[in-house]
C-alpha cells in the first residue's frame, strides 16, 4: 500500500473529508463488464446504502475496494488520502472490514481462530488466541455481539456466524464497515438487532456501507442511497429524499407494479395430505418434527420461514429428492412412497411438479443448452422417447423452442446453455418446464431469489395463473413480502415444525416475523 | 510365534512403514492447503532415483567420473532427491495453482514422468539398464545404535525391544517419527499451520483475511516436495538395497494416500495408519503363506494383503473421511 | 538349421531383468562381449520390456537377417516355438528351457549340481546351525536352485536347518532388493548363518542385508564375489556367457548345431567362483570338500536330484 | 467459460498447441540423453507407419487403446475418474481364457462373440466392486481402482502358477484351441486384395474398437442414459432432482466402463497371445487415461488419440531397436502429452483466449 498526500486536498483545519471516495472504478470480467466508470462518495460516519437490480455490480464494487479484486481502472481515497489497494491486507490496514454475501469463515475452525485468522500477533498461536479472547469479551460488551469464542463456526447459526463477520472486521479495528446483503438469511429479530448494532457502531464513528435487494432496509437504516443498473452508478441520492418506488423505477428503468394482481381464490377439494411427516438428516437430526397439512385445489399455500427450518426438507421430500423417516403423504387418496426407493420421476408421474429453491445446483444443469434442460426429469416421457433407449431430440428441440416463446425467455435460442442466461431467464426456464406439465400440485422453492423485477413480475403472474386453473401450489420463500403478496393461506415453519397458521388477510408482518422466530403472540396472549 | 519373531516383524514394520509414513505426511501438507495430490508416487521415485544416482556419483572413484568421497555421499544424494522432487511438485504446483488444472490429471502425469524419466536418465548416466551402482557403505545411511542398547540388552522385555526395535534404525526412520510431531505442533500451535488449515478448506476466508493463497499453498507444496524426496531418498539410501531400481516405490505413493484418509488427514492417525500398512507388508514377506488348517493361503493371496486390507480399511472403518473441503479445486475468483 | 556356412550376424534378447541384473542377463551380455571383441563382429540386442514383446523381438531380428538369434530366460520358450516355425532358416538358441525344432539349440544348466557345491560350503562356512535361500520368482527352475542347495547343505551336515523364502510370483520378483533385504534379515533373525540369493536384481539386496549383518552370502549366475570382500562365500556361476558365446562362434564358423546341450559340472557350465575376493574365506578342509563333491558328481557316485525332473525335492 | 472462442480453437488449435509443446519437451528430454531428436522422431515415424511391419502393431495397440480410452471417457463423463482400467482389463483376459479354455470352438465368430461377453463381463465385475464401494461406502475410487489393478495382478500370478497353468514351468495358460483364433488384419484385408503384414497382431478386433466408438458416440449424446450419464457428471444435484439414482447411475457407468475396458482382452489374449500371459495388458489400461484426456472424452477424439499413442508405442520400439532408447522413452512422452493436453492445458488456452477475445473486440 502506498499513502499519498494529495496537496490539493485540505487538511485539518478544514472539514473533515468523506471517508471513501471512489472515482472512475472500471472493472470486466472476460466480456462482462462488471462496473463502468463508478464514482462514488460516502461521508464519515454516515450509513450508505447500495441498491441494484441482480448482477448490477454492487458486490463487485465493494469487493474492489477491498482488495479482492483488481480494478481495471479508477481511483480509490480514504479518508481523503489517496489509496492503493492491491489486496485484502491493504484495505484491512486501510481500516476496511467487509462482511461478504457468502460468509469468508473457515467452517472447521472456531469462533476464536476465525476472528484471528491474518490478525495474529506472532508466529505462535496460544498468546494470540490468549490475546483475542479478552478483546472478544470486550467487543462483545461493547456492541451486543455475543458468541461463544470456542463454538465451531459451522456448528452454530448462519446469524450468529454473520456475527463472527463483524467481529473480524471489528477486532481488525475497522473503521469502514461493508456488509453485502446482510440480511438475505436472518430472521426479523435478527435484522432488526443488526440494525441495532450498525446504528451503535455509527454512534461510534464508524462508516458503514450497505448493499440489500430490500427497499424497506434502505428506507430504515441509510443516510444515503446509491441505485446502480447493469455495472453504472445511475443515481446518489439522501434517503430521506426519495421513496421505495422511485428506487425500484431507478434500479430497473421503467416504472414497476410492486403489488401483485390476484382474484380472491376459489378452493377445491383437498389433492394432498400430509401426515405425521419426520425428516432425520445424515447427522440424525431431525429436520422435519411431526409436520401435518394438506393442500387444496385452486389456493397458493404460502410457507414462511428463516432459511434452514425445515422448509428446503419438506419440499425435497415432497419432491422425491430425499426420503422421509417416517409419515404420510397421501395425494388424491393414494399413498406416496416416502422411502429410499423414492424418486422425483415417479412424482412427476403423480403430477407433482417442482420449482427447486436452488435452480444453480438442482434446478439446471448450467453446461447444458436450453433444450436440454427443458427435458430435464421429463427426458423419459414418451414424447422424448425413442427406440433401443434413444432419445428424441428433435422433439426436445422443438419442445424448447416454444416454451422459450410463451415465457418470453430471452434471448430465446434454445442452443444457449443455461449459464449464458441471466438469473430470471435461468428461473423462467426451470418454471415453464414445471408449469407446462400442468401438474396438479406444484411445489414452488425460493421463484425470485435473484431475479430483477421485471422477471418477479412475470413469475408472480405465472404462479397466479395455474392457481385460476385450479391447481394445488405449495409456495416457500424467505420473502415476507412474496408470501403476503402470493398466498391464500400461510403456514410459518420454525425449527421444523409449523409455528402457525395464519391468512393474509388476517396478519402482519409482525405477526409473522414473531412466528418465523418460534414466538406464537396468540399463544402469549 | 516367539519374542524374537514378534520383535523381529515389528522391527522390519517399523521399515516397512518408514516411507509410506514420509510420504503419507507429504501428502497431508498437500492436501491440508486444499492441493489433491495422487502423485505422490512419482516425487518419492524421482527422489529416489536422484538420491542413488547422485549418492553413486559422490562415492564412485574419482577415475569413473565420481568425486572419489569416502563418506557423506548420502548426503548429497539426499539433497538432490530433495531438489528433484521439489521440481516435481513444483510443476504440479504451476498445474494446479497457478494454472488452474486438474490436480488428478496432473498428479496421475506426474507419475508417469518419473517411472519414465528415472529410467532414461539412469540408463544414460550409468548404462545399467536403468539403475544405478550398488552404493559403498559410505553412501548411504547406516543403523545408528542408540546409546545403552548393549547395557539394556538384558532387562527382560524392554532390554530387546529397545535395542532391536527402537535402536538400530538409520537416521531417515528416526527422522520420519520427529516429522509426525513437527507436521502435528505447526499445522496446530503456529500461525502458519492455522492459516495453511485453513486454506485448505476455505481459500476465500484466507484471501479475505489478507493472506497470499496461492504463496501458502506454494509453501505447502514445497514441503510436500520436500518429505516425498526424504521418503524417495529412504529407499535408496536407507534400506538394504542401496541404489536405485527402476520402479522400486512399487506403489507406496498410493498405500501413502490410503493411509492418509485412512488417518483422515491427521499426522499422528497417519503414523499409526503408516505403521499398520507396514505391518501387513513385514507379515506378507515374512509368511508368504498361511495355513489356515483346512485351507493354505497362497503367497499371492499374502502379497496382495496390503492392497486388499487398504480396500476393506477404506470401505470398512474409515467411516466418511472428509477431505479438507476445498481440496482438488482450484482457487478460481474471476473467471 | 546349421545349414550355414558361416559368419554369424547375432543377435541377444535380454530378459526382463535387463541387460545388467548382475545376474544371468549380465552373463550372457559378458558372452556377446567377449564374442565381439575377438571377431570384431557386431551383434544387435535388445532388452525386453514386457511379455508381448517376445514374438516381436524375435521376429523382427529373424526378419531383418540376423542369425543366430539367441535370448535366455525359460518365459521365452513360447514365442520361440512359434517364431522358429515361421523362420526355418534361422538359427534359433534359447537357454534355461527346451524348445523342440529343427533349427532350435536349446541350452540347459544343471543348476542343481552348482547349487550342491555352494550349498556344501555354506553349511561348513555357517557359524550357526542353519542355513538359508531366497529365490526371485517362483517358478520350477528357482525350486530346482533351492533343492540342489539344500542338499549339498544336508550333506555337509545332515542337522543343518534350511530356510527357503521366493521373492514373489510374477516378474517383479526378480527386481525388488528391498523384499529380498527384508527377507534375508528374517532368516537372519531365526539364525541362518549363510544365505544364497538366486533372484536376480532382488539378490542386491539379499547380498547387502548378509553383508550388514556379517553373514555369509552367495551369489548367482555372474561372479558376484566383488560385491562385499568379506562376507562373500562364493558364487554359483552358471556360465551363462559360454552358452551365448558358443552360439555365436559356432554359427559364425559354421558349425551350428540343434538340440539340447546339457552344461552342467563336467562341461564347467556351472561351478562356484573361487578368486581372490573370497579365498580367506574358503578352508583348506572346506576346499577338500567341494572338490571331492564336485569328482564324486561327475563321477555319478553322487547324485543331486533335479527338482524339475519330478517337481519336488527330498530335502527340506 | 463463456469466453466465446470458435469451437475449431477449442477442440483443435489448443489441443494440436499442446501436443506440439509436449513433443518439444520430449525432444528436449531426448537431447539430454544424448541422442538425436530429430533422427528419433524419424525414426518413430518410419517404425510406426512402415507398411511391411510397422503399421501393423501400430493399429494392434490402437486396438487396445481405443477400449481403454472409451471406458476411461464413459466414466469421466459421469465425473467418475477409472484408473482401473488396467486391472479391469487383466481379469477380463482370465474371463476370455476361462471360456476360450472350457469349449472346443466349431467357429471362430462363435468364439468371438462369447469371448467378447466374457471380457465385457469380467471387465466389468472387476470395476464393478470399486463403484459399489464409491457409491456406498464413500471410498475414493480413485484410490480403490489402484488397489484393484494391484490386487489384480495377483489373481492373475495365483492363477497362472496355479489353476490355469499349463505346464510345469511356464507361468503361462494352455494355448487356446486354433479353431477360436480371430482372422488377423491380413487374412481381412487378404480377401479385397490386400497383402497386409503378415506377422501383424493387428485383428478383427480393430473394426470392433471402431464399432465400440460409435456405440458409445450414440450412448452419450443420442441416448437417454447417456444424457443422464452426462447430467449425473455435470451437476449431481440436478440429477438427483431429475430423478436419477446416483447409486444406479454409478454402477451402471462402471460398469459400461469396466466392460469397455475388458474388451481389450480380446484383442490381446484372444487375438495375439492365444493364451493368458502375465502382464498382458501392457499399461494400456493407464494409457487409455491419455488417450481419454487427448480426445477431449469424445469417441472421435479417442480414436484418433489412439492411433497417436499406438503409433508412438510402436515407434518406441524402434527407439529400442535402432537407437538403444529404453522404452520409458514412451512413457515419458506420454507423460509430456497427458500434462500439457490435461493439467497444463491453460498454459496455452489463456493466451489463445486472450488473443482472440482482443480479435474480437477490435473486430467489434
Ligand atoms: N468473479 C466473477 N467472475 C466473473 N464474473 C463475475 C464475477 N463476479 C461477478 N461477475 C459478474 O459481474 C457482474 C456483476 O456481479 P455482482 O456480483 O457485482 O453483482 P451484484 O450487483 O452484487 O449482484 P447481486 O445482487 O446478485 O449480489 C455480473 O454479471 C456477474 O455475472
Ligand atoms: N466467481 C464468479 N464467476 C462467475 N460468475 C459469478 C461469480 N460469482 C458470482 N457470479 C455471478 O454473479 C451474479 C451474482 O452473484 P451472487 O454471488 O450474488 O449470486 P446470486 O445469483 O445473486 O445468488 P444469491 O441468491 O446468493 O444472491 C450471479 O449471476 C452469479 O452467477
Ligand atoms: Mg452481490
Ligand atoms: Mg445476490
Amino acid at each position: 500500500m502506498t499513502v499519498t498526500e494529495n496537496p490539493g486536498q485540505p487538511n485539518a483545519a478544514a472539514p473533515t473529508p468523506p471517508a471513501i471516495e471512489l472515482i472512475g472504478i472500471s472493472k470486466a470480467f472476460g466480456p462482462v463488464q462488471a462496473n463502468k466508470d463508478i464514482t462514488m462518495t460516502v461521508a464519515k460516519g454516515a450509513i450508505h446504502g447500495i441498491v441494484g437490480e441482480n448482477g448490477a455490480g454492487k458486490s463487485t464494487l465493494m469487493s474492489i475496494l477491498y482488495g479482492f479484486y483488481k480494478a481495471d481502472s479508477g481511483r480509490v481515497k480514504i479518508n481523503g488520502v489517496e489509496t492503493e489497494i492491491t489486496d485484502s491486507h491493504a484495505a484491512i490496514a486501510a481500516g476496511i472490514g467487509m462482511v461478504h454475501q457468502h460468509f469468508m469463515l473457515v467452517d472447521t475452525f472456531t469462533v476464536l481462530e476465525n476472528v484471528i485468522l491474518g490478525a495474529e500477533d506472532g508466529p505462535m498461536l496460544k498468546p494470540s488466541l490468549a490475546k483475542a479472547r479478552k478483546e472478544l469479551q470486550r467487543l462483545a460488551n461493547e456492541y451486543e455481539l455475543d458468541v461463544d469464542p470456542d463454538a465451531i463456526v459451522g456448528e452454530i447459526s448462519v446469524g450468529f456466524q454473520q456475527r463472527v463477520e463483524i467481529l473480524k472486521a471489528l477486532y481488525r479495528q475497522a473503521e469502514i464497515l461493508i456488509l453485502d446483503e446482510p440480511t438475505g438469511v436472518l430472521t426479523p429479530a435478527e435484522a432488526d438487532h443488526l440494525f441495532r448494532i450498525l446504528k451503535n457502531l455509527k454512534e461510534q464513528g464508524k462508516t458503514i456501507v450497505l448493499i440489500t435487494h430490500k427497499l424497506r432496509e434502505i428506507m430504515d437504516v441509510t443516510d444515503t442511497v446509491s441505485v446502480m443498473r447493469r455495472g453504472e452508478m445511475t443515481a446518489t441520492i439522501e434517503t430521506a429524499t426519495t421513496s421505495p418506488s422511485k428506487l425500484a423505477e431507478a434500479m430497473v428503468g421503467r416504472s414497476v407494479i410492486m403489488e401483485v394482481e390476484k382474484a380472491p381464490a376459489t378452493v377445491g377439494e383437498t389433492v394432498m395430505e400430509i401426515k405425521n411427516l419426520v425428516v432425520k438428516d445424515g447427522q440424525g437430526v431431525e429436520r422435519l418434527k411431526n409436520i401435518s397439512f394438506s393442500l387444496k385445489r385452486g389456493e397458493v399455500l404460502g410457507i414462511a420461514g428463516v432459511a434452514g427450518n425445515g422448509q428446503t426438507e419438506l419440499l425435497e421430500v415432497l419432491g422425491g429428492i430425499r426420503p422421509a423417516t417416517s409419515g404420510e403423504v397421501i395425494m388424491k387418496g393414494d399413498s406416496i412412497d416416502l422411502t429410499i426407493k423414492a424418486n422425483a420421476q415417479k412424482r412427476r408421474h403423480r403430477g407433482i411438479g417442482h420449482v427447486p429453491e436452488d435452480r444453480h445446483a438442482r434446478g439446471l444443469v448450467m453446461s447444458f443448452k436450453t433444450w436440454e434442460n427443458t427435458a430435464l426429469g421429463y427426458h423419459n416421457e414418451p414424447e422424448f422417447s425413442k427406440k433401443f433407449g434413444m432419445a428424441n431430440q428433435k422433439a426436445m428441440l422443438a419442445d424448447a423452442q416454444g416454451k422459450m416463446e410463451r415465457f418470453d425467455i430471452r434471448p430465446p435460442n434454445p442452443q444457449l446453455v443455461a449459464s449464458s442466461f441471466s438469473g430470471g431467464n435461468q428461473q423462467k426456464i426451470v418454471l415453464a418446464r414445471e408449469i407446462e406439465r400442468n401438474p396438479e400440485v406444484l411445489l414452488i422453492g425460493q421463484p425470485t431469489r435473484g431475479v430483477d423485477i421485471g422477471a418477479i413480475e412475470f413469475i408472480h403472474q405465472q404462479i397466479v395463473k395455474l392457481r385460476d386453473a385450479g391447481k394445488a401450489i405449495l409456495l416457500i420463500s424467505v420473502e415476507l413480502d412474496e408470501i403476503q403478496a402470493l398466498s391464500d393461506r400461510i403456514l410459518v415453519m420454525f425449527d421444523g415444525i409449523i409455528q402457525g397458521e395464519r391468512l393474509p388477510e388476517n396478519t402482519d408482518k409482525n405477526e409473522l416475523g414473531l412466528l418465523m422466530a418460534g414466538v406464537d403472540p396468540e399463544a402469549e396472549a | 510365534m516367539d519374542f524374537g519373531s514378534i520383535l523381529q516383524i515389528l522391527d522390519s514394520a517399523v521399515r516397512f512403514s518408514t516411507p509410506l509414513l514420509l510420504a503419507c505426511l507429504a501428502g497431508l501438507w498437500s492436501e491440508r492447503s486444499g492441493i489433491f495430490d495422487i502423485g505422490l508416487e512419482g516425487k518419492m521415485l524421482i527422489g529416489a532415483f536422484a538420491a542413488g544416482a547422485f549418492s553413486a556419483i559422490a562415492t564412485m572413484p574419482v577415475y569413473d567420473g565420481g568425486w572419489g568421497w569416502q563418506t557423506g555421499g548420502m548426503w548429497v544424494g539426499m539433497v538432490a532427491a530433495i531438489i528433484a522432487s521439489i521440481l516435481l511438485a513444483l510443476i504440479h504446483g504451476v498445474a494446479s495453482i497457478t494454472l488452474r488444472g486438474n490436480q488428478l490429471i496432473s498428479g496421475v502425469a506426474i507419475n508417469f514422468f518419473a517411472a519414465g524419466i528415472t529410467v532414461l536418465l539412469g540408463a544414460s548416466w550409468f548404462r545399467q539398464g536403468g539403475d544405478t551402482p550398488q552404493l559403498p557403505a559410505g553412501g548411504r545411511f547406516r543403523p545408528i545404535e542408540l546409546p545403552l542398547s548393549e547395557t539394556l540388552s538384558d532387562v527382560p522385555v524392554f532390554g530387546p525391544i529397545y535395542q532391536n526395535l527402537i535402536s538400530g534404525h538409520n537416521l531417515i526412520i528416526y527422522f520420519g517419527f520427529f516429522a509426525v510431531l513437527a507436521t502435528y505442533w505447526v499445522l496446530f500451535r503456529t500461525r502458519y499451520g492455522l492459516r495453511l488449515r485453513a486454506v485448505g478448506e476455505n481459500p476465500g476466508a484466507v484471501d479475505t483475511a489478507g493472506i497470499s493463497v496461492v504463496k501458502l499453498r506454494y509453501s505447502a507444496i514445497i514441503i510436500t516436495g520436500i518429505l516425498c524426496g526424504i521418503a524417495g531418498a529412504y529407499l535408496s539410501l536407507g534400506t538394504s538395497a542401496p541404489g536405485f531400481g527402476r520402479d522400486m516405490t512399487a506403489g507406496r505413493g498410493f498405500i501413502a494416500l490410503a493411509a492418509l484418509i485412512f488417518a483422515k488427514w491427521r499426522p499422528v492417525p497417519a503414523m499409526w495408519a503408516c505403521l499398520l500398512f507396514g505391518l501387513l507388508e513385514a507379515i506378507s514377506t515374512k509368511y508368504q503363506s498361511i495355513d489356515l488348517g483346512f485351507m493354505v493361503l497362497p503367497g499371492q493371496f499374502m502379497q496382495a494383503l496390503p492392497y486388499v486390507m487398504t480396500v476393506v480399511i477404506l470401505a470398512g472403518f474409515v467411516g466418511k473421511a472428509i477431505p479438507p473441503k476445498a481440496g482438488g479445486e482450484p482457487y478460481v475468483k474471476e473467471r | 538349421a546349421g545349414s550355414h556356412g558361416g559368419g554369424a550376424t547375432p543377435a541377444l534378447i535380454f530378459d526382463l531383468g535387463g541387460k545388467f541384473d548382475k545376474s544371468f542377463n549380465e552373463s550372457s551380455y559378458n558372452g556377446a562381449e567377449r564374442f565381439r571383441e575377438e571377431t570384431g563382429i557386431e551383434y544387435r540386442e535388445f532388452e525386453l520390456q514386457s511379455d508381448a514383446q517376445r514374438e516381436q523381438a524375435l521376429r523382427r531380428f529373424a526378419q531383418q537377417g540376423n542369425n543366430p538369434v539367441v535370448v535366455a530366460g525359460f518365459s521365452n520358450a513360447t514365442a520361440m516355438g512359434i517364431v522358429a516355425a515361421e523362420f526355418p532358416d534361422t538359427d534359433f538358441v534359447i537357454i534355461d528351457m527346451v524348445v523342440d525344432a529343427p533349427n532350435v539349440r536349446s541350452v540347459v544348466f544343471a543348476e542343481h549340481e552348482g547349487s550342491y557345491l555352494v550349498g556344501l560350503l555354506a553349511a561348513m562356512a555357517s557359524e550357526t546351525d542353519t542355513v538359508s535361500f531366497v529365490g526371485g520368482m517362483d517358478i520350477p527352475l528357482i525350486r530346482k536352485f533351492e533343492c540342489g542347495y539344500f542338499q549339498g547343505a544336508r550333506a555337509a551336515n545332515p542337522d543343518i536347518n534350511l530356510i527357503g523364502n521366493m521373492t514373489g510370483t510374477d516378474g517383479s520378483a526378480w527386481n525388488n532388493p528391498v523384499k529380498g533385504g527384508e527377507l534375508t534379515m528374517a532368516q537372519i533373525e531365526a539364525g541362518s548363518g549363510a544365505v544364497f540369493a538366486a533372484a536376480g536384481g532382488t539378490g542386491r539386496g539379499v547380498l547387502q542385508a548378509a553383508a550388514d549383518a556379517g553373514i555369509y552370502a552367495i551369489g548367482v549366475d555372474s561372479n558376484q564375489n566383488y560385491m562385499h570382500p568379506g562376507t562373500m562365500l562364493t558364487s554359483m556361476m552358471k556360465r551363462v556367457d559360454v552358452a551365448v558365446y558358443n552360439a555365436f562362434n559356432d554359427v559364425n564358423n559354421g558349425e551350428f548345431t540343434t538340440g539340447i546341450i546339457a552344461m552342467g559340472l563336467a562341461e564347467d557350465g556351472v561351478g562356484w567362483a573361487d578368486d581372490e575376493f573370497n579365498a580367506d574365506l574358503i578352508t583348506d578342509e572346506m576346499r577338500a570338500a567341494v572338490d571331492a563333491a564336485r569328482a564324486g558328481i561327475i563321477a555319478g557316485d553322487i547324485v543331486v536330484h533335479d527338482y524339475m525332473s519330478d517337481g519336488s525335492c527330498p530335502v527340506n | 467459460m463463456n469466453t466465446g472462442i470458435p469451437k475449431w480453437v477449442d477442440v483443435i488449435l489448443i489441443p494440436l498447441l499442446s501436443l506440439i509443446l509436449a513433443f518439444v519437451v520430449s525432444g528436449l528430454v531426448v537431447l539430454s540423453i544424448g541422442k538425436d531428436p530429430i533422427q528419433a522422431i524419424k525414426l518413430m515415424v518410419y517404425g510406426a507407419f512402415r507398411l511391411n511391419d510397422g503399421i501393423g502393431p501400430t493399429l494392434y495397440y490402437t486396438t487396445s487403446f481405443i477400449f481403454t480410452g472409451l471406458a476411461v471417457a464413459v466414466a469421466f463423463h459421469a465425473k467418475l475418474f477409472n484408473i482401473g482400467g488396467e486391472g479391469q482389463a487383466a481379469i477380463a483376459g482370465v474371463g476370455v481364457t476361462l471360456v476360450m479354455l472350457a469349449f472346443d470352438w466349431p467357429h471362430w465368430t462363435i468364439a468371438l462373440l462369447v469371448g467378447t461377453l466374457a471380457a465385457a463381463a469380467f471387465g466389468a465385475a472387476w470395476a464393478a466392486v470399486p463403484a459399489y464401494l464409491q457409491v456406498k461406502r464413500g471410498s475414493h475410487i480413485v484410490i480403490t481402482t489402484i488397489m484393484f489393478n494391484l490386487i489384480a495382478g495377483s489373481v492373475i500370478a495365483y492363477l497362472l502358477v496355479g489353476p490355469l497353468q499349463a505346464n510345469g514351468s511356464l507361468p503361462e495358460s494352455s494355448r487356446f484351441p486354433s479353431a477360436a483364433a480371430l482372422p488377423t488384419l491380413h487374412d481381412i484385408l487378404g480377401v479385397v486384395g490386400i497383402n497386409f503384414d503378415r506377422f501383424s497382431d493387428a485383428n478383427i478386433t480393430f473394426f470392433m474398437a471402431l464399432l465400440a466408438a460409435v456405440g458409445v458416440w450414440l450412448l452419450i449424446w443420442k441416448s437417454r442414459l447417456g444424457y443422464e450419464i452426462r447430467m449425473f457428471g455435470e451437476s449431481d444435484k440436478a440429477a438427483v432432482y431429475a430423478g436419477i439414482s446416483p447409486v444406479k447411475i454409478t454402477m451402471i457407468v462402471m460398469l459400461i466402463s469396466g466392460a469397455l475396458a475388458g474388451l481389450m482382452a480380446v484383442n490381446t489374449v484372444q487375438g495375439q497371445a492365444e493364451r493368458l500371459v502375465l502382464g498382458a495388458v501392457e499399461g494400456a489400461g493407464f494409457i487409455g487415461i491419455a488417450v481419454a484426456l487427448m480426445g477431449r472424452n469424445h469417441p472421435v477424439g479417442i480414436v484418433l488419440a489412439a492411433f497417436l499413442f499406438g503409433a508412438l508405442t510402436q515407434g518406441g520400439v524402434e527407439l529400442q531397436f535402432e537407437m538403444q532408447i529404453p522404452a520409458q522413452m514412451v512413457i515419458v512422452i506420454q507423460a509430456l502429452i497427458i500434462m500439457f493436453t490435461g493439467s497444463l492445458e491453460n498454459l496455452v488456452r489463456m493466451p489463445v483466449e486472450r488473443l482472440f477475445t482482443r480479435m474480437k473486440k477490435r473486430a467489434a
